[in-house]
């Protein structure tokens, strides 16, 4: 058992925990912060996929600046206190647990677990590290992949606008 | 414990993906269903860096760095929406929003 | 002389245009003059062509002229061509002449319209003349068929002359509808003729029948059929005759004209003029025959017990009518062209006459109402009595000779069931006639005083024609004196039959009856004095009845209650057509609109697909709940079907 | 390569966007501008009569240019013999139409006069397309100006009206478009190479079913269009509601785009299966001419009356284009210029009396012929000549397609021709309570007779009408041979010879019978 399986089992396990955690709490704070945990998990899975540059960005963006957008506005609305009418009726919990089920067995079934890259494997002679790495991402950005991160780009000025202009109290 | 495969990663991402749906499906609270979307969308990632990786092409990863920046803006408005709805009703109950119906 | 030919109906058509286009600003005078005069003309033109025909030996009697090709159109083939021979010519001289003499009439009888409808009399009138000159001298079954439309228009206009009167319209709707019943069949002739001919032209159709129809076949038998269907239609027969007794709603002058000397005879012109094609089906001539004998003999009853003076002279034309088909069915086409000619003048006459009297007595038509006119219109009594006398068959006026020579021909052709028909319906014609005759001229005058005050003889230009036609009536006849008296009187030939025989020798190749000149079987003799017998017989029985008895009438009527009004309403024929025929149709039709268009196609049909689209949009709406959850699970679901799909399936 | 037919087709085109000139409350000076353009476009278009060489190649006056050369379409036009003269009636109606609307129109004047020339336009580039493609855009475009007639000038329900013509036509339009799709791709299948033009269309046959398909989808578009029977009732709603102009081009010419589209299109390019299904149009056809006429005879509306007996008559149109025989559709392609010129006429007279007493109810008239004698004598032409009265138009035409007809399907003729009464029984009893018997309304009596505006509408028409009929020869010497080729094509050998004329007599007897067997050796019949 080597290292990296043990940390993908805990950190698979401390995900699926947290996120499980995230959907049940009462209390929206708490859900954040779980929300928060697992995102940390995600990060190091994704170091345990050489991927490092990835594993900082998760970090960056999505723990520290989103869920602190999201704890913020809870904070704001003062939503901290348990909602009565948080969770939905039984029947619609028990088909949307049978649906989940379903759906992962579904997968698991139909072998995605065994599943092998195929031929295409890690080309012979790209050590994954290198793959992961900054230059090799930020090369392909700026060459190959230069449309879709302009695009990104003009998204997020659009949605820095909308964002404003929506949440702006009316005069 | 044999070597962990991509097969693992990748039945961790949907058994993920589920729990984000499911919390979509039976929470109404809308902030509550916002990061249930989030989770999904992480576990998005993880399918896509683990095949990346595993054929060695960088489209994954720049598809990763997309999607959350996509996702970072989407919560942006997300919120923005969320706030606007709360100062409308009062409430994030997603059920008082249905003045859309058909 | 063929180039002469064109003018002839050239000269009408000139009048129509004039009078038709400036006729208001013309004035009745002027008016009056270009209408008769531009049939004169074509008189004049005709007696020449008449004259040149006369001059050429028997064969070569035969003149035509082709002014340009009308229709042509794949192998269809039609030309404006005009073919003047024995059999036109005295078509010709007959519409033309007696054509003439009425127009002049009508000056006198129309004087009290105004100009613009005495311009759009003549107008009518004259185009008439074009158009019946157009059906005589036509070389081809379409040309012919342009003016037998025509003159049925002709009709239609002039029937409904004073279209103030809501009657008159629908009188001359009904004349042109069921015309147009006629022509129904007969354009199935001409598809017929062309289907196995080739083309319309009588050039092409008769020379070859013999070759192309197989004798009493059943494409001869069925081309001859459709086209005597024409001749019904036009000719007032059995079954529909119904039109002609309406068509008196038309000025008198017209009724002469029209319903009379030229266009009913029609049909009867063009059953002879396809002799070869019903020589080639026996069967035809026999229903030919048949139903003129028949409509004679009907016709005559019903003349019997009319009132309106009009309506008695339309259905005597019938009868008469019905003898020509006789004639023409028994394949003695002579004769029965012999009969229409001096119809022509004789029925012509008569109702002049009659228009001359109703003239005088301001629109009088009901013979109850009239009498003992004979000291105050002299000239319209004598020249009336000559014509009843013609009519009834009273030799030597022209009536005798033409139907007797039909009724000789019926017995000789070994019909003598027809013969027995047509012998009794010549008693009932002289019956009739001679009740008009009586109750119009002789007895008390059962007018009102004011009426007498009036009465008056017509004017000059009224009279003259009159007195023309009272001599062609008379000596009318005297051109087919047939051979059994043509021998006492020195060998006079039986001119008319001489005359037309070219036309008639070339169907069946040997020489026509009269040609033969084997000894007169003493029948005919026989049969002569019985036809002049029963018409002496039954003059004398209207002088008793309707003279000297005159309450005897009323008598016969109270006791044979029923007969009397069946003959008073016409078999209630009229009745019975509208019964099964227009109203059915008018019902259909409503039917038609309300439950079919409206009904099934836009209201089931149209109407319904645009209900089920509303119905399944309006179901489709309900979806769209608007609570967030439902469309989650919406989404999910589907993708899970996807998924499932695209692994499993 | 001449741009002449470019020029007649985008001249109205032209107008209409000289006339966007013209400042909208100006009327009188839009209404005379849209009569100049119109009259000059007629003009333009007359010499194609004298230019247009019958014994010429098949399609003259030809443009062909690469439009979407990926896709194989070119901007291709040609005239034939049919297509002239259905081009010259088009560009004679339109200026008709601008003076019968003189008054007629006076709200949003300049769009209604713009419409008018676009439409003219669109049903052009109808006659003349000849590729496929080209030809469904013109369909669609004139689809568009004619919605808009109707739905805006129309009468109350103009609405309900205007969608339905619309809807009815586009759906049988998509139904051709697939049609045209589906031989496009098949055409590829078959010869390789992507073409929507109609002469390599026509040289490629289509396999049996697919061809039957292909023909039943074209012919149900076109049938819609002509009206024929069970498609028709949408042609009484759209003339009522109608303003004169529309009703005058809709019936004019719009009609015939349904029979012009099966002369061109549907019949060619699927002999086999035109000549399978013939029966069975045919039979519709003279379906549509009896129960048209039927239903013609019962209308309170004078319009729609009219538009009744349109459906009728372009029953004996279709009759005639199924004869498959040089006469028959002779008959049918004069017929088509005859029923534009008649019905376009009966229209106006419509329009007339509209104008006068804002009614178009039978009942409210009477005896108008003493108040209006010019008037009179000008509709009882026109009613003649659509009755098919010897001597004027209307019979050449029918004549034709009944004697053309008569060769192949006796007894589908024998039917029809019963049309020719009931046509003179509705067509005379509208026009006696029109114009006979008593002026017994007030309204009726201070009836003003025609304006020379009216006449002058009039008389071109009833002249035309007088010429067909008396000498109709330079009309058919231009659409003999194209009708020839039509022919050709279409009935091609594998059509037998018409049934033999003998056996279309029941048996009339059985010694008739009896007779025949004998003699029926040596009978020799000649068709």
């Amino acid at each position: 058992m080597s290292g990296v399986a043990i940390a993908f089992w805990v950190l698979a396990a401390v995900a699926v925990v947290t996120s499980l955690l995230v959907i049940t709490s009462r209390n929206p704070v708490a859900s954040v912060l779980y929300l928060v945990i697992t995102f940390f998990c995600l990060a190091g899975l994704f170091v345990t996929l050489h991927s490092h540059f990835l594993a900082a960005i998760q970090v960056l963006v999505y723990a520290g600046a989103i869920m602190v957008l999201f704890l913020f506005v809870v904070m704001l609305l003062n939503l901290g206190t348990p909602q009565w009418f948080d969770v939905a009726g039984t029947p619609v919990k028990f088909a949307a647990l049978v649906l989940g089920v379903g759906f992962v067995g579904a997968l698991v079934a139909a072998g995605v677990g065994d599943f092998e890259p195929g031929a295409s494997g890690p080309a012979a002679g790209v050590d994954p590290d290198v793959l992961g790495s900054t230059e090799a991402i930020a090369s392909a950005l700026y060459s190959a992949y230069y449309l879709p991160f302009l695009v990104t780009a003009l998204l997020l000025l659009v949605a820095m606008v909308g964002a404003v202009v929506l949440a702006r109290r009316e005069r | 414990m044999s070597e962990i495969g991509v097969g693992h990663y990748i039945t961790l991402s949907a058994v993920l993906f589920t729990i984000g749906a499911i919390g979509v499906l039976t929470r109404k609270n809308a902030i509550i269903v916002f990061m249930s979307i989030e989770i999904m969308l992480n576990a998005a990632n993880l399918a896509f860096v683990t095949f990346a990786t595993a054929i060695g092409d960088l489209g994954g990863m720049v598809m990763v760095l997309i999607v959350i920046a996509v996702a970072a803006a989407e919560a942006a408005v997300g919120l923005a929406i969320i706030v606007a709805m709360f100062r409308h009703r009062e409430t994030v109950n997603i059920e008082a929003f249905s003045t859309m119906r058909g | 002389m063929e180039h002469l030919i064109w003018l002839v109906p050239a000269f009408p058509l000139g009048g129509v245009l004039i009078n038709g286009l400036f006729g208001r600003r013309l004035g009745k005078g002027a008016v009056g003059f270009i209408g008769p005069g531009v049939v004169g003309a074509a008189f004049v033109v005709s007696l020449v062509l008449f004259l040149d025909l006369v001059g050429r030996a028997p064969e070569a009697r035969q003149l035509t002229q082709t002014l340009y090709s009308w229709i042509a159109a794949g192998d269809f083939q039609a030309n404006i061509g005009f073919l003047v021979d024995p059999l036109s010519a005295t078509l010709m001289l007959v519409v033309t002449g007696v054509g003439f003499l009425i127009h002049v009439y009508s000056v006198g009888y129309m004087h009290d319209e105004d100009s613009a409808g005495f311009a759009r009399y003549f107008t009518y009138l004259n185009l008439f003349t074009f158009a019946m000159l157009l059906l005589v001298m036509a070389d081809n079954f379409l040309l012919l068929f342009v003016g037998w439309e025509g003159v049925g228009l002709c009709s239609y206009l002039l029937i409904g002359f004073w279209f103030k009167d809501r009657d008159n319209a629908t009188a001359g709707k009904k004349a042109f509808i069921v015309n147009r019943v006629g022509d129904f069949g007969f354009l199935l002739g001409i598809f017929l003729i062309f289907g196995s001919f080739g083309s319309v032209a009588f050039a092409d159709v008769f020379p070859t029948a013999a070759s192309v129809l197989a004798p009493g076949g059943d494409l001869a038998f069925w081309i001859c059929l459709f086209l005597f269907v024409g001749a019904v239609g036009k000719s007032a027969q059995i079954p529909l005759y119904v039109w002609l007794p309406d068509a008196m709603a038309g000025p008198t002058p017209v009724s002469a004209l029209i319903h009379a000397a030229t266009m009913v005879t029609a049909g009867v012109y063009m059953v002879a003029r396809s002799h070869a094609l019903y020589d080639l089906a026996p069967d035809v001539l026999a229903i030919v025959a048949g139903i003129g004998a028949a409509t004679a003999l009907y016709a005559a009853t019903i003349g019997l017990v009319q009132t309106d003076i009009k309506k008695v002279l339309a259905y005597s034309t019938i009868s008469q009518l019905g003898y020509m088909f006789l004639g023409v069915g028994v394949a003695a086409y002579a004769a029965g062209i012999f009969h229409l000619v001096t119809h022509a003048f004789f029925k012509a006459l008569l109702f002049l006459g009659a228009g001359s009297v109703i003239h005088a007595l301001h629109g009088e038509q009901d013979l109850r109402r009239m009498g003992g006119l004979k000291p105050i219109m002299p000239v319209t009594y004598w020249t009336m009595l000559a014509a009843t006398l013609a009519i009834a068959g009273i030799p030597p006026l022209a009536g005798f000779f033409s139907k007797d020579e039909i009724l000789w021909r019926a017995w000789d052709a070994g019909h003598p069931v027809l013969w027995a028909l047509g012998f009794v319906t010549a008693g009932l014609t002289a019956l009739y006639m001679f009740r008009l005759f009586f109750l119009t001229f002789h007895g008390p005058f059962r007018g009102t005083a004011e009426q007498r005050q009036h009465a008056h003889e017509s004017p000059a230009s009224m009279t003259v024609p009159l007195a023309v036609l009272g001599v062609l009536s008379v000596i009318g006849g005297w051109i087919g004196i047939p051979p059994a008296i043509g021998e006492f009187l020195g060998g006079v030939p039986n001119a008319i039959e001489a005359w037309l025989a070219p036309v008639f020798l070339s169907a069946h190749g040997e020489a026509g009856h009269a040609a033969e000149a084997h000894a007169v079987p003493p029948a005919e003799y026989a049969l002569m004095a019985a036809s002049v017998a029963v018409a002496t017989l039954g003059i004398l029985a209207a002088r008793h009845l309707w003279l000297a008895r005159p309450e005897v009438p009323q008598r016969i009527a109270a006791r044979f209650q029923v007969p009397y009004t069946i003959l008073r309403n016409k078999y209630w024929v009229d009745e019975l057509y509208d019964a099964l025929v227009v109203r059915p149709y008018n019902a259909l039709s409503r039917f038609a609109w309300r439950i079919v268009d409206e009904g099934l196609i836009d209201g089931l049909l149209v109407g319904g697909t645009a209900k089920v689209v509303q119905m399944q949009s309006r179901a489709m709406s309900g979806w769209e709940s608007g609570s967030i959850p439902t469309y989650v699970m919406v989404f999910f679901g589907g993708a899970i079907v996807i998924l499932a799909y695209y692994l499993f399936g | 390569m001449s741009a002449y037919l470019s020029a007649i087709l985008f001249f109205p085109i032209l107008g209409a966007l000289l006339l966007a000139g013209i400042p909208g409350a100006n009327r009188t000076a839009i209404r005379q501008a849209t009569l100049a353009i119109s009259t000059i476009h007629f003009l333009i278009a007359l010499p194609l009569w004298w230019l247009y060489d019958p014994t010429g190649a098949e399609y003259q006056f030809v443009e062909r240019v690469d439009w979407i050369p990926s896709l194989g379409v070119q901007y291709y036009l040609g005239v034939d013999g049919v297509s002239v003269l259905l081009t010259l009636l088009t560009a004679l109606l339109t200026p008709l139409a601008v003076l019968g609307s003189w008054r007629y129109i006076d709200r949003h004047v300049k769009e209604f006069h713009i419409l008018l020339l676009v439409l003219t336009t669109g049903m052009l580039g109808v006659f003349f397309a000849l590729d496929l493609f080209v030809f469904y855009v013109f369909w669609e475009l004139m689809l568009v100006p004619m919605y808009f007639i109707i739905g805006v000038w129309g009468g109350e329900q103009r609405i309900y009206a205007a969608v339905k013509f619309f809807l009815y036509t586009f759906i049988g339009g998509l139904l051709m478009l697939v049609g045209i799709l589906a031989l496009y791709f098949q055409h590829e299948r078959a010869t390789g190479t992507f073409t929507t033009s109609l002469p390599d269309l026509l040289g490629a046959s289509v396999p049996g079913e697919l061809q039957l398909a292909l023909f039943l989808a074209f012919a149900i578009a076109f049938a819609i269009k002509v009206p024929m029977f069970p498609f028709h009732t949408w042609l009484p709603d759209a003339h009522v509601q109608a303003p004169t102009a529309g009703s005058v081009i809709l019936a004019g010419v719009l009609l015939k785009m349904g029979t012009f589209g099966f002369y061109r299109f549907a019949m060619p390019l699927f002999p086999e299966a035109a000549r399978d299904a013939l029966p069975w149009i045919a039979g519709l056809a003279v379906v549509g001419i009896i129960y048209g006429a039927m239903v013609a005879l019962v209308q309170p509306n004078v319009k729609k009356l009219v538009a009744y007996s349109s459906v009728s008559h372009l029953g004996f149109v279709m009759l005639g284009l199924f004869a498959l025989n040089a006469t028959g559709v002779q008959g049918s392609v004069i017929q088509m210029i005859n029923h534009g010129l008649s019905t376009g006429a009966l229209f106006f007279i419509c329009g007339m009396l509209y104008e006068r007493r804002h009614t178009y109810d039978i009942e409210d008239f009477g005896g108008l012929s003493a108040v209006m004698p010019v008037f009179a004598v000008l509709f009882m032409i026109v009613t003649l000549s659509s009755i098919g009265l010897p001597g004027l138009n209307g019979f050449v035409g029918e004549f034709l397609i009944l004697v053309g007809m008569f060769q192949t399907h006796p007894w589908m003729t024998g039917v029809a021709t019963a049309g020719v009464i009931l046509a003179a029984y509705y067509m005379l009893r509208m026009f006696q309570r029109v114009m006979f018997g008593p002026v017994d309304r007030e309204a009726n009596k201070g009836l003003t007779d025609l304006s020379g505006r009216e006449i002058a509408i009039l008389l071109p028409l009833v002249a035309l009408i007088v010429w067909i009929g008396v000498y109709p020869a330079p009309f058919l010497a231009r659409t003999e041979p194209s009708v020839e080729r039509f022919v050709e094509r279409v009935a091609g050998e594998g059509f037998e010879a018409p049934p033999d004329l003998v056996e279309i007599a029941p048996a009339r007897g059985a010694e008739s019978e009896r007779e025949n067997e004998t003699r029926d050796g040596e009978e020799t019949e000649t068709p």
